[in-house]
């Protein structure tokens, strides 16, 4: 175990040190400055600029600095909000992101397993095609009308809920609900797929011969069968949410990362854009090897000590 | 003896995209206390749509009884509510699948599965539960239980597996015991291993069996009467020295005399021509007709019915109608016929 | 067995899976036999023990990890251009355990058939195509009319067959039965064994017939090889292997197989194996021994000396 | 006034006491809730380019000079007006006394001397540093590194008496003296901090109305409290401002709905037209001018547009008033003219620079179509297809629609091609000059019309459009220089320079000067908007409920 | 019993004619498989139902433009935002034209004498957003219709390849596309825009790029499982090359998953294209997709929902019956379905 957990971070560490790296020289190609004036500077005072911020060395240099520092914990500063460590700006933006993510990924795989359940259960029948329906209709709506819809219904006209602002709970349920749309239809979807498979197996035959009741086969020995090949999409969704959507983050004024990212990319802030891969790349290589690791815990059946993935 | 299960006129279809396949076109036969009754028969000529229909197992949804009762304990199963039919399941009529390999949940350890059962029906606590379930495994003989009882079902080999499924099914000491194809999927060495338990169990706990398998081998290791299905009905049934000494339907002649005994030296095995019929149009008359060498005229229009052998012996076939000519069964039969009638003769004069 | 010409020499062949890792399967571990000209060796012994890759390292459909197969004295697992490939692949074939897993079920039984008449360039015309389809397709008992039809509408005997007749397109002289009948329905064997008994007889093949079942294997083999992981353990005439089994493994297989006859089955005893049951010492040169003539038993020294004295003579 | 608003008067009332501690004045306090639509990208003078820092130095700090409610300078750390040298280059500015930083220290003509020092110092890296160059002696020669940043000719004669030197008499003087970048800064507190300066409220220090609270450095809140150490603490009436930033415009709108916030940023168009007649609404004239700017060269060869017949039927071929009230419907009005409106007046009548200047180029059907055969007959084609592009900012899309539609309706055989890419591709390919036509907006940084009107050099910076008129060099080197000292002149001068730009040259068609919508509370008064520096003062804001 | 039988007449047992059964006859008719499928899907009503919805929307598609007299460019400000108004509709109250306006119900078109009828309604331009809602249709379509072939052209190589190769190239293979995932595409796509203009071209490429992981995942392990079948390895020892196991075994095998997938990506290709949109680097003006609609119309849905909610509407039925269609042909293909 140990022994595979550590050839997986060296992979981990491998796949990050290329990600930065390629993502590091597709920047070089982005048009412009990273200066918000750039329009009024002239030549000299670029080129000033270019000097304190070590862009006029080869590009080269500025890679071996960047990689340097990055092995130092530090991943510069930001061009955007001046002299903001990308660290700290990470920092305070990626709370409310995760937590959000957190919280979507949760309500909605745990409704979304539910309808899942059901449709299977019920499979062909009219729960089986409301919940289809409701699952696709998830899936076809976009978060950000959904958010404004939410935002304005239950904000504006009933007042139930805040209508945008990142303080307590209560703000943070419209933007979880919008969240957590996607991660319901998906999961439901893939749910009700892999549970009529595992209902359809030899052991929920067994498992009814016992006298189980239709509940009880479903619940003790179908649903956590079903559920380890759902654990596989829930990794890279969740690192989707977790880094948040820009559209709903700006909807419900909340100070998260998604839409900086977007902004960075858009204004050339390069140690945000990198700051930000990176971390996004941490976070999905990590969640995938978390998921590993779960996956031999709850599947018996994969001894992690092979370590080979096919 | 005791009859404990009585399977009347059976009659089942699954609707299917194709149409209705009519699985099962009314079997009847009964089961004794302590006896094993072994179904025999190709693929797909129902025996485990019959054994499934006794638990109540069928698929929900496309398949339908149409007709017929099947008692258990003077009580009709196919009547009985959901709710009864979970007391009866895993406690009364319990089951054992050909897979050892995908009948275990492999999510579950070996000790809950085992367990289960025994909590639901015995309303044991959990250690006594437990103590039950080291006893089961010690009885089907895996060494070493209290190991064993924490491990999941990918950790055991298949022989294994099928002896926790063995003590899965009989946790409760059930009064029935269906074995559908409980050893197709093992090897011979591990194969004989598994009968000779179940049998040396079924002796202590004095349960009933219906083991279902194409294998005229182990039937003839295991059965006390034996039952041979071909398209959806019973043709013949009798005792396991009346059907392999003495058979009487030519489906069950092709059957003894396809398979090679150890010293069959023939050029040419004996063959059953043809396919099995298509039970989404069953064939009108005797479905074995067209597959018969010996068919009559008579077999393509009408069905025969059961014709009695010997008290315990039955053949739905129209040779054994008195019009009828005689025929030659197949070399291999005759012989065993031959050294049928010595035995019996033999046991007559012994009887005496 | 009058006049032997060895077709197929396997000297020390050894596949192993999954090399380095910890999970290595030593699933052929040094097994050398001989096939001759016209002859059917069967090969049996319990489930995993490296039959089927026995079978597939031979016809090349794995990489050998040592060892040689020479065919007609030639290394099957050598360098070979293409062309003496494709002559190879004509010469050595295969037959499958699972009917329904070896029929692809998006091709038409023609084409399934007709493979390798298409890969050799057998034929100079689609009609000369289309006539050996229907003509294989009589040879092994069926009609011209199942040529345009799908694998699924099939029972697994007309499958098994289907398989069969895609073999023999290309005209092999050898051919590898991994299992083909176990599958099968009791009443659908005879026909697919009779099938490969004629087959035999009209194409002088040879065949290395791989099952489980030993009355069956016992029934069409001329000689018969037991395997016990990864090892040859007993190779003997069929019948002289029945009459005297002298490795304990083959003793317990045969002990264990069911026969159709109640009291027969009513006496039986079983004999179990255990492989520490040889009391091997490190020292003891375990090997494939001579103990009648073609009767070849892998044992000690000692154990040599002792099965010598066991083996009844005809 | 449409009735959407009653429906929302309804509701503050049964809401005040619900949500009271979020609403005003339930312990009397005098408190303003308001929407940005950014964050405060640094708290740092030097280094603020953007309208949200510079709104924030807007209300917490002062310079010599402070925007009045009509935009005129009017002194404020400088006490009354300073002495001017007889050739107009010397300043010498009074400070006022009482004036303190937050912390307490005064506010002395050091902290200008050091921060101005610092803002030109290359190795502060100041993006708006260009703001001293020409301007005050030295500045530029200190930028480029040829000077030390000491020798910057500002002086702190004594503590409250400031020294400047110029370049050349600078007739906006003092617009530029109420700037960002000439803020004060109080150089111990500077130091300290070091590098952590203005990255968080707890980083900064105010010496104007309000001192900055709990801003983290790139959160979406903060507030605003009034500065007890201000010197004119007694005419501040707010006591805090809370401050969210709201991306979206209809979350603004939202948020004002449900009053929870008594000021929206600019409405979007949608909303805008929407609001437009709404009794909250307030429309307020921007400074910044929008006008089509025509490439003559592309890749080194003369474009189609090179041509002044094309250049001035493209100018007359679109609705700009249409565009103005149905489009963008943002309270942005049609413009005939390049310099906005509001900006600078006649030194002599106190005139406007645009009404002065008049009506340059206009919508008119007839004569585009005429200069488009004219223009057209002189290329020999009877075809032209042309690119348009412009940025991804809000509406620029809508915007792209109206005119292909407009200029390809009336303009026969043109076909506009439509890029709409995102803002630094834009720049970027307009630098390259790598475009037909682009939709392009710029706004003042100082108040006079110059701070247009020198874009259009030859080889300026951010001509980039081949036009080079010696002409017109010569009309802007006049006002720059020849008449430096004689605001009169200079004036005609660049009126002349606006007629030539834009009436006979064409090289850019004025389409409109930018003008926004926002929401605001009736209670709320004494809010002061500006076309220059920080958008808007709240020093005088009063919560009159 | 046998009593019952006493009367058969004794001809009757005689033997039976021997021909009157052929011994392989198959009796069921001929079926290839992708009838076969066919037969499956049409039994699924759902999918039925989707399916010819899904026509309908195409035929609208193609036809709807033309239906009306506007040609969803042409520019009428004078006559922007009008809500919908459609004939006979009209006289039982709904789809008047009337709409409320700072809570006041007007109706425009009365208001201004319009007595043409825009059926959706009008955008803020004056267009008609009927013609525009079709004409975005179309847009949507392709790029479905593109996302599919990139899929399958694109994803379905690189799994193939990946997965039949297997051992060191899948190795390889699979950590690139881990990288490719890792790396944010929106960088990606600004940097098209150097080479590139905006418009389908760059969503084509961008597309492109990104568009075919997924497939490509998917396609790699359905190739694991299948690789080692039976019918593989008996084409191998005929002595098949790679090209004919690819693309003669393996693909046709493939075909259902690859459809599945297909239907499946669609959604989330329409939704990038509107992604694609918003950030500048999509369509551009004044062409318009269904996504492009929708981001334009909720900015105003507070006063303005049919801006919104038509083309919405109309996504939603196109993605409901993709899905719908995507699980009937799921369970048509799935081999353990079939009877
Ligand atoms: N769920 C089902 N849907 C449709 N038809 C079914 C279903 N289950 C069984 N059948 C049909 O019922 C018939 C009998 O099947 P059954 O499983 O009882 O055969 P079997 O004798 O057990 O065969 P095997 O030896 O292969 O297990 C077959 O024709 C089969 O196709
Ligand atoms: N491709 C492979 N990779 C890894 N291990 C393999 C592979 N193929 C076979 N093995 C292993 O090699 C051993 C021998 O397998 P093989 O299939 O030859 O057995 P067999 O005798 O044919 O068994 P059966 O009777 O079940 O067909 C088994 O333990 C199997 O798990
Ligand atoms: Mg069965
Ligand atoms: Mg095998």
């Amino acid at each position: 175990m140990a022994k595979y957990i550590t050839k997986r971070i060296i992979y981990l560490v491998i796949t990050l040190f290329i990600i930065a790296s390629a993502t590091f020289f597709l920047m070089k190609f982005l048009p412009g400055t990273p200066f918000e004036n750039e329009e009024k500077l002239s030549i000299e005072q670029r080129e000033i600029l270019n000097e304190k911020y070590g862009l006029d060395r080869p590009i080269p240099v500025q890679y071996a600095n960047y990689m340097a520092n990055i092995v130092k914990g530090d991943l510069g500063v930001s061009f955007q909000f001046d002299n903001q460590p990308v660290t700290d700006l990470l920092k305070s933006r990626i709370g409310p992101s995760l937590q959000l993510g957190f919280q979507a990924m949760f309500i909605g795989t745990i409704i979304g397993i539910l309808l899942g359940v059901l449709a299977a259960m019920f499979q062909n029948t009219w729960i089986d095609y409301g919940s289809t329906f409701l699952a696709v209709l998830g899936k076809s709506i976009p978060s950000f009308v959904f958010a404004a819809v939410l935002q304005y219904f239950i904000g504006v006209k009933l007042e139930l809920l805040p209508v945008a602002s990142w303080n307590g709970f209560t703000s943070s349920i419209m933007p979880t609900i919008s969240l957590a749309i996607f991660p319901i239809a998906t999961a439901a979807r893939f749910m009700r797929t892999e549970l009529i498979e595992v209902l359809g197996s030899d052991y929920i035959t067994l498992a009814k011969a016992k006298g189980n009741s239709r509940m009880e086969v479903s619940f003790k020995h179908a649903i956590r069968n079903a559920l380890i090949p759902l654990i596989t999409v829930l990794g890279p969704m969740a690192v989707g949410l977790m880094t948040g959507s820009m559209v709903v983050e700006q909807i419900f004024a909340i100070p998260g990362i998604g839409e900086q990212f977007v902004k960075s990319i858009q204004t050339n802030d390069f140690p945000i854009i990198m700051g930000t891969t990176l971390f996004f790349a941490f976070l999905l290589t990590l969640i995938i090897l978390i998921i590993d690791i779960l996956y031999g815990i709850i599947d018996p059946r994969i001894r992690l000590a092979g370590g080979d993935k096919s | 003896m005791k009859k404990l299960l009585e399977v009347k006129d059976l009659n089942i279809s699954f609707h299917t995209f194709a149409g209705e396949v009519q699985a099962i076109r009314g079997v009847n036969f009964d089961l004794y206390e302590g006896e094993t009754l072994a179904i025999v028969g190709e693929s797909g000529s129902g025996k485990s749509v019959t054994t499934k229909s006794i638990m109540q197992l069928l698929p929900p949804g496309n398949s339908e009884i149409k007709a017929g009762e099947i008692l258990f304990n003077d009580k009709d199963i196919v009547k009985a509510s959901e709710k009864e039919m979970q007391k009866i399941r895993g406690k009364d009529i319990s089951m054992i699948f050909q897979d050892p390999m995908t009948s275990l949940n492999p999510t579950m350890t070996i000790g809950k599965q085992i367990m289960e059962p025994l909590l639901k029906h015995r309303k044991l606590s959990k250690a006594e539960a437990k103590e039950r379930a080291l006893k089961l495994l010690d009885l089907v003989g895996i060494p070493k239980p209290e190991i064993r009882i924490k491990q999941y079902p990918h950790q055991f080999s298949g022989g294994m597996r099928q002896r926790v499924v063995i003590a899965i099914a009989l946790a409760c000491t059930p009064k029935v015991l269906i074995a559908d194809e409980p050893t197709t999927a093992l090897d011979v060495t591990i194969q004989g291993q598994i009968l000779d338990l179940m049998k040396e169990l079924q002796k202590r706990i004095e349960t009933s069996i219906i083991f279902i398998t194409h294998d005229l081998g182990v039937v003839a290791n295991v059965a006390d009467r034996v039952a041979v299905m071909y398209g959806g009905k019973i043709v013949e049934i009798g005792t396991v020295d009346e059907i392999y000494y003495n058979p009487q339907h030519p489906y069950t002649w092709g059957l003894i005399s396809s398979m090679p005994s150890l010293d069959t030296t023939e050029e040419e095995l004996y063959v059953i021509p043809g396919t099995p019929p298509d039970l989404l149009n069953p064939p009108k008359g005797d479905a074995f007709a067209p597959r018969n060498p010996y068919a009559m005229k008579i077999d393509l229009e009408e069905e025969p019915p059961m014709f009695k052998v010997s008290d315990t012996h039955y053949a739905a076939t129209w040779l054994l109608h008195p019009d009828a000519p005689k025929v030659e069964p197949p070399l291999a039969v005759k012989e065993r016929m031959d050294k049928f009638q010595e035995k019996q003769a033999g046991s007559l004069n012994g009887g005496k | 067995m009058a006049e032997l010409e060895k077709l197929i020499e396997v000297k020390n062949l050894k596949q192993y899976f999954n090399v380095g890792k910890p999970k290595e399967v030593r699933a052929v571990d040094g097994i050398s036999f001989d096939i001759y000209k016209g002859e059917t060796l069967g090969l049996v012994g319990e489930s995993g023990c490296g039959k089927s890759t026995t079978g597939r390292s031979m016809i090349r459909l794995y990489n050998a990890t040592d060892g040689e197969v020479l065919y007609r004295g030639e290394n099957v697992h050598g360098k070979k251009s293409g062309s003496q490939l494709k002559s190879f692949n004509r010469k050595m074939q295969m037959i499958f355990q699972d009917p329904y897993a070896s029929l692809n079920p998006r091709m038409k039984v023609s084409d399934v058939i007709a493979e390798g008449i298409d890969i050799h360039g057998l034929a100079k015309s689609q009609k000369e195509r289309i006539e050996r389809v229907y003509s294989l397709l009589e040879t092994v008992g069926l009609n011209r009319e199942h040529a345009n039809r799908f694998p699924h509408e099939f029972s697994g005997g007309q499958r098994q067959r289907i398989g069969i007749a895609r073999a023999l397109a290309v005209e092999p002289e050898f051919i590898i039965a991994d299992e083909p009948i176990s599958a099968l329905d009791v009443s659908i064997q005879a026909q697919v064994v009779n099938l490969l008994k004629k087959l035999q007889k009209e194409k002088q093949l040879t065949y290395l017939f791989i099952a489980h079942d030993l009355s069956m294997v016992k029934y069409i083999s001329d000689r018969i090889g037991v395997m016990f992981f990864g090892k040859l353990v007993e190779l003997a005439p069929a019948e002289d292997l029945y009459r005297n089994p002298m490795h304990p493994y083959t003793q317990s297989l045969l002990s264990a197989i069911p026969i159709p006859d109640p009291d027969y089955e009513r006496s039986r005893t079983r004999k179990t194996y255990e492989p520490s049951m040889h009391h091997y010492k490190e020292d003891d040169d375990v090997k494939m021994r001579e103990i009648a003539p073609g009767h070849f038993v892998n044992c000690s020294e000692a154990e040599f000396k002792q099965y010598k004295t066991e083996y009844k003579p005809k | 006034g449409g009735g959407s608003d009653s429906s929302s008067s309804d509701k503050s009332g049964s809401n005040g006491d619900k949500k009271g501690s979020e609403n005003s004045n339930s312990s009397g306090k005098q408190v303003f809730n308001m929407v940005e639509t950014a964050e405060i990208p640094t708290g740092d003078p030097a280094q603020a380019t953007d309208a949200a820092s510079f709104i924030v130095f807007g209300q917490t700090m002062e310079g010599l000079y402070v925007l009045d409610k009509d935009d005129k300078p009017v002194p404020a750390i400088a006490d009354g007006e300073p002495e001017i040298s007889e050739d107009g280059t010397v300043y010498t500015f009074k400070l006022r006394e009482d004036a303190k930083w937050s912390n307490g220290d005064p506010v002395t003509a050091h902290d200008f001397v050091y921060s101005w020092q610092r803002a030109v110092d290359p190795d502060t890296a100041s993006q708006y540093a260009y703001m001293f160059s020409g301007i005050i002696k030295n500045a530029t020669e200190i930028m480029n590194g040829e000077k030390d940043p000491k020798e910057l000719s500002a002086e702190a004669v004594d503590d409250h008496t400031l020294k400047v030197t110029l370049e050349q008499p600078v007739e906006y003087l003092s617009s530029l003296l109420a700037f960002g970048t000439y803020l004060p800064l109080n150089e111990k507190f500077v130091e300290e901090k070091g590098d952590k300066f203005g990255t968080n409220s707890d980083n900064m220090l105010a010496n104007g109305p309000f001192v900055l609270t709990e801003w983290d450095g790139s959160g979406l809140t903060w507030k605003y409290v009034k500065n007890d150490n201000y010197y004119d603490k007694d005419n501040v009436s707010l006591d805090e401002v809370n401050v969210q930033v709201s991306k979206k415009p209809s979350t603004a709108v939202n948020l004002f709905e449900t009053d929870k916030v008594d000021r929206t940023a600019a409405l979007s168009a949608e909303y805008a037209r929407q609001y437009k007649n709404d009794e909250n609404a307030s429309t307020f004239e921007e400074g910044s001018s929008w006008y089509l700017k025509f490439n003559q060269e592309r890749n080194g060869k003369a474009t189609p547009l090179a041509n002044k017949n094309i250049r001035k039927a493209l100018a007359m071929a679109f609705d700009k008033k249409s565009f103005t009230e149905t489009v963008l419907a943002n309270g942005s009005i049609p413009s005939d003219g390049y310099v906005p409106r509001g900006l600078a007046n006649n030194p002599e009548t106190d005139q406007d620079f645009r009404e002065e200047s008049g009506d340059l180029i206009g919508y008119d059907v007839e004569k585009a179509k005429e200069y488009w055969q004219k223009g057209l007959k002189e290329l020999g084609v009877d075809k032209l297809k042309l690119d348009y592009l412009s940025d991804d900012t809000e509406n620029a899309k809508t915007t792209a629609e109206y005119f292909k539609n407009q200029l390809e309706t009336n303009l026969e055989g043109l076909t506009v091609e439509l890029t709409n890419v995102p803002f630094k591709v834009r720049l970027d390919t307009v630098t390259k000059q790598d475009y037909d036509i682009v939709m392009h907006g710029w706004g003042p940084d100082y108040l006079d019309p110059m701070t247009f009107l020198d874009l259009y050099v030859t080889d300026g910076g951010n001509n980039n459009t081949g036009y080079s008129s010696e002409k017109y060099d010569q009309l802007i080197n006049d006002a720059k220089v020849k008449y430096a000292d004689d605001p009169v002149k200079r004036w005609e001068a660049m009126l002349e320079a606006e007629k030539l730009l834009v009436q006979e040259d064409t090289v850019v068609a004025p389409i409109y000067q930018r003008g926004r919508i926002t929401l605001i509370k009736p209670y709320v008064k004494g809010l002061e908007e500006h076309l220059f520096g920080p958008d808007y003062s709240l020093k005088n804001v009063t919560i009159e409920k | 019993m046998t009593k019952s039988t006493e009367e058969i007449q004794k001809h009757r047992f005689e033997p039976a004619p021997k021909d009157s059964f052929d011994n392989e006859k198959i009796a069921k008719p001929q079926l290839s498989f992708a009838k076969d499928a066919w037969l499956r899907v049409r039994k699924n009503k759902g999918a039925i139902i989707s399916l010819v919805i899904l026509l309908i929307i195409v035929i609208m598609a193609i036809i709807g433009p033309h239906l009306t007299s506007h040609d969803g460019y042409e520019q009428d400000v004078s006559r922007s935002n009008l809500p919908p108004r459609i004939p006979v509709l009209e006289d039982w109250g709904i789809f008047d034209g009337s709409q409320e306006i700072g809570g006041v119900e007007t109706n425009k078109y009365k208001d201004m004498n319009i007595d043409e009828y825009y059926w959706f309604g009008t955008d803020s331009l004056g267009r008609d957003l009927f013609t525009r809602t079709w004409l975005g249709t179309r847009v949507s379509l392709y790029i479905a219709l593109l996302a599919a072939l990139i899929d399958m052209l694109i994803g379905v190589i690189y799994g193939l390849v990946s997965g039949f190769k297997g051992g060191r190239v899948d190795n390889v293979m699979q950590r690139i596309l881990e990288i490719m995932s890792g790396i944010p595409n929106l960088i990606v796509v600004i940097l098209m825009l150097l080479i590139l203009n905006p418009g389908i071209l760059s969503i084509t490429i961008a597309m492109v790029i990104t568009g075919w992981i997924g497939m490509a995942r998917v396609v790699r392990g359905q190739v694991l499982k299948l690789k080692n079948q039976e019918y593989i390895l008996a084409s191998r020892t005929l002595g098949a090359k790679n090209g004919r196991l690819l693309f003669k075994h393996l693909l046709p095998n493939l075909s259902g998953v690859i459809i599945i997938n297909t239907m499946f990506t669609i959604p989330s290709a329409i939704f990038f294209e509107a992604f694609l949109s918003f950030i500048g680097i999509g369509l551009q003006a004044p062409e318009a997709s269904l996504g492009t609609l929708i981001e334009d119309g909720y900015k105003t849905f507070q006063f303005l929902p049919h801006l919104m909610i038509i083309p919405c509407i109309v996504i939603s039925i196109i993605l409901i019956t993709c899905n719908l269609i995507g699980d009937g042909l799921r369970d048509a293909f799935d081999p353990k379905m079939r009877d």
